[in-house]
């Protein structure tokens, strides 16, 4: 992951990587603010922005009420208004509850306006399953926000991309949305110390291999990365594509790799049914690479059903690595 | 005249419930706080996954607001539910076995903690969205109405939820539409980490009734008699036609808010403050003061809670997990294929 | 559109038939309540309602305050003690507002109760473009639902199809969400009297032909018809699918026709990326229909941004009749 | 003593504003009236596209709530958002230009009537979305109080939005944080065909200022002194750091609410009634009364803003419309393939 060109690189956890992005970016930058429920003495829901309202205090780490619709709102206000706020939702979950204000006012005053005014909000958005917290706290809705112009929806799989990701968000003029696993938040990895930035809008090739494309978002990279090492050692050589952008959709690197590869795997953790890779899918089906295709495009991605309580079940509506290598096998082997 | 033994002059409580009935709400406090330590006791013994948010403390809150319902009244819960799902007359055995996502559980563990709900009682299920419940209840209470049942709805809510759109347009329209619901706010002084200083505009949250021209009452929540008397008469007026109301019952939590809490907003005094008014000897005090109970009929009552609730950690601890191959069964009434 | 199969059938618009539904559905059973803002006195803002307030009183018909979120959440409530509820969204672009009473709850209820509870709860949202009414009430959110399980989503495309589709999401035990579209609510069709039902989850041949399918959603079905005639004139003879239902989709009459003519064009009006059509072709390129396919799976679909205002531009962010000729003719001959 | 000229009990507009200011005002408000009458003209002879909502009736309010406001500060407006955009000084050729979805536009014909803004004067936009501006305005009052800029945004909204969700919330925040805003309810007595009676369960809008702590006052909306005397008041509460206010300017819409509205929901004479109590000859009338304007000097201004209409819709209808091409233009400030 490009470590070698930055200066000096140190282990943190994907949720360190958060705070010391955010932690820069409010001493760099006196109109950054963060808004959320509960980020200041209690430090986030996951811990993430920590001890950050003690270095600057409750007004430029600010608890809202619980009220993630004007909340959001007043963020998109206070964006198009001078600040340049980083909203974290406590769960993506609650998103649902301003969607009016992401949905019909961040990602569409510009245009609406025509173009007389920019809204640089980030919102953050704790996604994913795996925590046993059920139907209500457990949905990845990236694919939503996807289908929204004006907005730039990105999900970050390690420490690096995590904190290169929000500090080019911060830099952006538009609203960029962070969907941030969960379960990543205590993973570890090398990240670059200072300024940096993960472009918007760029895949990243996370193994490169000849035999299939697997195109993973988010934790199921690392599930993805888990199962090529298996595949390799069955002399499969599967090229590991982490999208990290969902819009905009990185599509020169994923065609360029299928056309090598001839075949293609999407692996996400939201529902199937129109979730990202249902994008991916498409995309490259309608691409010129299609020709070169050797294979159906396989997809694994969430059950058609809520995320439930019971651990084994909550396991089993997600793909896992079994079932990459399986799926993986399958379509280098031709059985599919 | 000793005032203890003046019926005229005894608490709301004692001049209105067959001791019999009295004894019961006592059993279901006990209940609730065995029940919560038991969940608590569990997560440390690692038989519970997830999250899971205790109401210790608030137990008078719960079972006194739910005095004047039947099986054919309703209730919404919230994340902090158990507590109200016992006073609706839940089995705790189905209630930890969901806890422990188990196929015996209330929700065939697929809900858990957060979801736990019994609508053969009227208890329409915790929720995990904060707010989710407020239309819900209102809506309840529509079908009471339209379909003339005569049930009411008694919709429970936490400070925090009162600052959630849900609230503002819930309570209108259950104005509007003069509707059988009863919003019963437990104000525990705190959503999550933040105070209702912090984060409500207003000083009692009942002060927002006026907001939606329904009567509203601040009501000390660990006193069961205040709960009660409130809360009855809040229910009565719905049952009678005349409309919502807002009762605010002003308690503690004495946990964390979740596991993931670790307690910076508030202080131990605070905590040890409002542990000494504990809302249970509270109400054994009461009745053994107005002769209903003896002190040796209250450890009693306790014991025989603590023997129910590890009967139910028993039951469910023994009882099977779902099968994995249906995982997607009961996502539609009629199985289709997605 | 199986009209001879029914014993009468008149000439009703879109929104007459709709309306039928509703009426026959009040007056057979008690349990049905309408509820949404100004469906009352006002008839609706698209006039759909119309009158039926005169008939069946304030009671059965309820004008709502303005409050989606609360509106959505008693609907549901509603449904769950026994009352079945149609609620209207006055465009559909306010489910923004509700989505976590349609999704968090409706969508889950079931499922997280371990089935002790249905929600047998009917939506109704005005979608699309074509009124000039601009990016925050033109658009076309069905996507989004049909990524959720628990839900049900359809867009019916004719009178016939809108009424049936209303009758048979009462009968439904579960929630179901219906995407008509605002430019559909005047145009004429034969509509059968009294009770039937158009099946969810199934999709209509329009015409069948041999040399692509065409899938089109909503009011795209008819421009794909329009297409359809052009083509013929030249020689290509095109299938029309109905997609009607978006979640469940009727995978078999899809891959069927697309086994059989072995091109794809989908034509949806929601944004492309992340739209209905996404989800029809990445359906397509896993299935063994893929080997069948004889070029790549086109999509026509909305441009990637909000609805503008102008109607000219209206137009030109919305797949017209010459673009689907165009892509059509493309696929066909073999030039994609 | 000639009461109307004891200047010590005139009614506040004579007492604050300079006469030039006064004059402004009233040209102001004609310009609404005629702006909102060009535009029903034009849409008649079909140069206008899609729906429209005209606020005649209501220029009191509008220009009233603005009179304390500079270009620094800032408004959020509403679908019902023409006299906003007028009061707060728009160019009156680019509304229009807007209006008819031309590339000079303020909006280059991207947003037509429901979006039009004109940020450099303060205006953030009409709005679509009834309560959509709500929190948008208290995040502009955010940025004043945390950039120090002395700012204060006053929000516009109506009757009907009062019972949305981000109503709730939004007042909440900007009371809990003392925001620098001013919420401006402008009730004309119904949310499209839906009475305030029929939906909101308080008498006054201005009554639940109490749920969020802040002053509240229902004022004669149709009186411009009466509105300015109200919002100048809270605006400098605002401007001095005290916090939001909430004013009700109960007033009229004389149109349907927009062109497909049949008119079932009011009668006749309510309708009569209130344009008999015309906030426009209401005005001209005290300005005359006070000696600040003479009947001939209305006239001119009348005159004046009829002309001025009249050059806009020429300079709208001759505008060049946007190009296809570039539709996807101004989705993203950095232009990006998506
Ligand atoms: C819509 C929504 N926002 C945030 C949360 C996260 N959350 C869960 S409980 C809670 C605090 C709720 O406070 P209150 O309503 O006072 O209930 P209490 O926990 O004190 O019983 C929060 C913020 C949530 N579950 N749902
Ligand atoms: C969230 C939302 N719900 C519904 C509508 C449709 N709608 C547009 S204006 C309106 C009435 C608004 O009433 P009010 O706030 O009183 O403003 P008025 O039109 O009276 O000026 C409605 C229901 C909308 N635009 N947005
Ligand atoms: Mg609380
Ligand atoms: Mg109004």
């Amino acid at each position: 992951m490009n470590a070698e060109t930055k200066i000096e690189s140190r282990e943190l956890s994907y949720a360190e990587a958060i705070r010391e992005a955010m932690d820069i970016a409010l001493s760099t930058d006196e109109r950054v603010v963060l808004m959320g429920e509960d980020i200041g003495v209690y430090g986030g829901a996951f811990q993430v922005t920590g001890d950050l309202v003690e270095k600057y205090g409750e007004d430029r780490v600010m608890d809202t009420p619980i009220s993630e619709l004007g909340g959001a709102g007043v963020a998109v206000g206070a964006a198009m208004t001078g600040l340049r706020p980083i909203f974290e939702f406590q769960f993506s979950d609650f998103a649902t509850l301003a969607m009016e204000q992401i949905v019909n006012q961040a990602a569409k005053v510009r245009y609406m306006l025509g173009g007389s005014v920019s809204v640089p909000v980030v919102m953050r958005f704790p996604a994913g399953s795996g925590t046993g917290a059920a139907a209500q706290h457990s949905q990845s809705l990236e694919a939503w926000l996807g289908h929204v112009p004006g907005l730039k929806v990105v999900q970050p799989s390690t420490p690096e991309d995590a904190k290169g990701l929000l500090l080019a968000a911060l830099e952006d003029p538009d609203p960029v949305m962070i969907f941030e696993h969960k379960i990543l938040y205590k993973m570890k990895g090398p990240v670059p110390a200072g300024h940096y930035i993960t472009p918007i809008g760029k895949a990243a090739i996370r193994r490169e291999g000849k035999d299939l494309t697997i195109v993973g978002t988010s934790i199921m990279v690392h599930k993805a990365m888990a199962a090529a090492e298996t595949l390799a050692e069955e002399g499969i050589d599967a090229e590991v594509i982490d999208l990290r952008s969902v819009r905009p959709m990185d599509r020169e690197t994923v065609l360029a790799s299928v056309r090598k590869t001839g075949r293609l795997l999407c692996v996400y953790e939201g529902v199937k049914t129109l979730g990202v890779g249902a994008e991916v899918s498409a995309m490259v089906a309608e691409s010129d690479a299609f020709d070169f295709l050797d294979a159906p495009i396989v997809r694994l991605g969430g059950a058609e059903c809520p995320i439930p309580y019971n651990p084994e079940l909550e396991k089993a509506v997600v793909p896992q690595v079994p079932d990459i290598l399986d799926a993986a096998r399958k379509l280098a082997t031709g059985a599919i | 005249m000793d005032s203890i033994d003046d019926v005229a002059n005894a608490p709301y409580a004692i001049r209105h419930y067959a001791p019999e009935t009295l004894k019961d709400a006592l059993r279901k406090m006990f209940l609730i706080r065995k029940f919560e330590e038991g969940a608590e006791d569990s997560y440390t013994r690692g038989l519970i996954h997830g999250t899971m948010h205790l109401s210790i403390g608030q137990e008078a809150s719960a079972v006194g607001s739910c005095m004047a319902l039947t099986d054919e009244d309703k209730i919404t819960s919230t994340h902090r539910g158990h507590g109200h799902c016992v006073a609706k007359g839940a089995d705790l055995g189905k209630m930890f076995a969901e806890f422990f996502g188990k196929e015996t559980g209330y929700c065939k563990g697929r809900g858990g903690s957060m979801h736990i709900a019994d609508p053969g009682k009227g208890n329409l299920g915790a929720n995990g969205i904060v707010g989710g419940g407020l239309p819900i209840a209102v809506g309840a209470a529509l079908s009471a109405k339209r379909l003339g049942t005569g049930a009411v709805t008694v919709c429970f809510f936490g400070d925090g939820a009162n600052n959630e759109g849900a609230f503002h347009e819930a309570l209108n329209m259950a104005a509007v539409w003069k509707l059988p619901v009863v919003f019963v706010c437990e104000n525990n002084k705190y959503g999550m980490s933040t105070s209702t200083e912090r984060s409500t505009a207003v000083a009692n949250i009942a002060d927002r009734a006026v907001a939606y021209a329904m009567p509203g009452k601040t009501v000390d929540g660990n006193d069961f008699s205040a709960v009660a008397e409130s809360v009855d008469t809040a229910v009565a007026r719905a049952r009678a036609g005349e409309g919502p109301s807002l009762i605010e019952n002003v308690t503690y939590r004495w946990r964390g808010h979740s596991k993931s809490d670790r307690n910076r907003y508030r202080t131990k005094e605070e905590i040890t403050d409002w542990m000494a008014r504990d809302p249970i000897p509270r109400m054994a005090r009461l009745l053994i003061d107005h002769h209903i109970l003896s002190e040796a009929d209250v450890d009693a009552i306790e014991a025989e809670a603590e023997a129910t609730i590890k009967d139910a950690i028993a039951f469910a601890a023994d009882s099977p997990d779902p099968t994995v191959d249906a995982v997607t069964r009961d996502v539609y009434t009629d199985e289709i294929a997605a």
